[in-house]
């Protein structure tokens, strides 16, 4: 095929003609221009363009090699990048694999895994250049601005402004920090917050060092409190922020006695269960 | 303050309408009023309003409304602001005259968007609703939370539903937000996608 | 010939001064365009803009931004904004008239500290003096310009002083506004900040 065939590509602003033969690509210099594409499809896709041929006419061989030439030259420092072009790099070994085994006569129900990859490419160039289209919109903050004003003055509007707690800032700030990355699941509202509780837990184990899961409690949050704050306790401990301690019970005898056999001990008994702060 | 509490009766509008040519002196000079409050309730508020909206905290009627809008304008004309329609409701915003001037002198505001963000971002919008990996199968990348956690923070998108297979993921949505970003009032406003002809032979 | 001293001159000012009434007209309409410019820069800009900011982004002299900021007065009294001097410049503010309306409609809005706003707070109470950058870089995610003027307009962060890198960012710092807010009688008495670091490979 013909690799001479270039249209005007460029590495940052150096024209380039031929590639992949010619080129040596230093594994450091291909970590950073692996980063100049979205992902192996767009990579893939920038290599059908270079040879300048109709995507469902897509030389799967001799482009096959070209990504592969790429991938091998990767050292191993830069594998963390690489993840998601490698597994393509996989797709296309099988798919070479089948195009170099005689096709057996009789009809299979697997699809044919080229036409597969044919088909993704079209998808992806499709949104590619979609994304091309909304970034040409004219856009909100960078092609027209907001008015911004501010309030009546603070006097006039503070008549009835509360005090705010320091404690908000430093939650603010644990929520920030302990927010696990967005699970794809709605979360009901609850009365009593489990964030809230995690980052107020949080700040009273990091301030104290240690207190009973009792002392942790809002009395004013109630039965549903007590529920959110045990889950909160727990995801703590699995985040390994926060530990469990048992200490010697110092109550007096007969209070254990009398409520061995009370359903309700159970506040009772984590008073003994001390949390503490591991961070 | 502003005495127009009166759930039907806001301003003296309908009365003077049939009386003498003094009272319409009189009406204007309300309508001016009744802009004025819009304006404030534009500038106050965090999120564009919609008639409805304003109607119902100023009670007024669809027609008051809209001659006050039109007063509005009219005054904002000597200014460098424009009142803008979007998806989700009036707002103002700088007259696009002066984007130049407001790019040059503060950089830092105008916001650049990545080519990850924008493709995530289209598949959702194009593709709706849409599962994290269906947007990993479209880009043929994994999807990092950053890109996901930009989005919901603008409020650009939402999960809304699940999709009933295993681990019943979350679909996303594009939101009003998004539209009024992009100057768009309805998704049906999208630029076309573009065909697949077009596409295959990709000179 | 008409030598005009062009190193102190953007608009046409000086020289018409002392000319026929004709070009008054033309100092008068340019006037008035710097006025808008003016109006400009105060909606665009997070932070209040002072007198040599102003004269810097537009090249004006003094007395030509007095006059300029003159006739954006007088356009304003027929809207609901009023320019307002602080110690760290001019702003545009909602006329105190309307402090009523705004309370009966948004009555929320003065106490609710969005979550994005007490984020953007703490990092700038804890790891003072930062510029903007540093906060997108903790929080990861981009700042929006509404969250740093609502934080101007409430008095509790000030910029004072430059970082020595690319671009001479402006860095913010928290006022004494901001210590009476939160009943704090001294920076030490933010409680001690959590190891954020160890939260941080922990989770």
């Amino acid at each position: 095929m013909d690799t001479s065939n270039t249209t005007a590509l460029r590495i940052y602003q150096t024209p380039v003609q031929h590639l992949p033969d010619d080129l040596y690509v230093p594994p450091q210099a291909f970590a950073i221009w692996l980063e100049q594409f979205a992902g192996p499809l767009d990579f893939l896709l920038y290599l059908v363009k270079k040879n300048n041929v109709d995507l469902t006419q897509m030389p799967i061989l001799p482009i096959t090699e070209q990504y592969l030439a790429y991938i091998s030259e990767l050292d191993t420092e830069h594998f963390e990048l690489a993840g998601d072009y490698l597994l393509m790099a996989s797709t296309l070994i099988a798919i070479k694999t089948e195009l170099l085994l005689p096709t057996p006569d009789t009809p299979t129900d697997e699809r044919d895994p080229k036409a597969e990859l044919i088909e993704r490419l079209e998808e992806y160039a499709q949104i590619k250049a979609a994304s091309q289209r909304l970034d040409n919109l004219i856009r909100l903050e960078r092609d027209v601005f907001l008015a911004m004003v501010s309030m009546p003055s603070q006097d006039v509007m503070n008549a009835e402004l509360p005090n705010y707690s320091p404690t908000l800032l430093i939650d603010s700030l644990f929520k920030m920090q302990l927010q696990p990355d967005y699970q794809m699941h709605t979360i009901k509202t609850d009365i009593v917050p489990l964030s809230d509780r995690i980052a107020s837990i949080s700040r009273q184990l990091s301030t104290d060092g240690a207190r009973s899961f009792y002392e942790l409690l809002d009395k004013a949050q109630g039965k549903i409190g007590v529920v959110v704050s045990f889950v909160a306790v727990l995801e703590l401990i699995k985040r390994q922020l926060v530990g469990v301690v048992y200490t010697e019970p110092n109550n007096d005898a007969s209070t254990l006695m009398k409520y061995d056999t009370d359903p309700s001990d159970i506040n009772n008994q984590s008073q003994e269960l001390t949390l503490q702060w591991l961070a | 303050m502003v005495d127009i509490d009166d759930s039907k009766q806001p301003i003296e509008a309908k009365p003077t309408r049939a009386a003498a040519t003094a009272s319409i002196e009189e009406d204007h000079t309300s309508l001016e009023d009744v802009s004025k409050h819009i304006e404030v309730l534009l500038h106050a508020s965090e999120a564009p309003l919609t008639a409805h909206a304003l109607r119902k905290h100023l009670s007024l009627s669809t027609k008051e409304l809209k001659q006050a809008l039109e007063v509005l304008e009219r005054r904002l004309e000597t200014g460098v602001l424009n009142l803008h329609e979007t998806a989700s409701g009036y707002r103002l915003q700088i007259s696009d005259d002066y984007s130049g001037l407001i790019q040059q002198v503060f950089p830092q505001r105008q916001e650049r968007l990545s080519q990850a963000l924008l493709e995530t971002l289209s598949v959702i919008a194009y593709k709706q609703p849409v599962t994290r990996s269906d947007i990993e199968q479209v880009r043929g990348v994994t999807l990092s939370s950053n890109i996901l956690r930009q989005l919901f923070d603008k409020g650009w998108i939402i999960e809304k539903g699940f999709k009933e297979t295993l681990g019943r993921p979350a679909l996303l949505h594009t939101t009003a937000q998004f539209l009024d970003a992009f100057g768009l009032s309805h998704l049906d406003e999208l630029p076309p996608m573009p065909d697949l002809e077009t596409i295959r032979t990709l000179s």
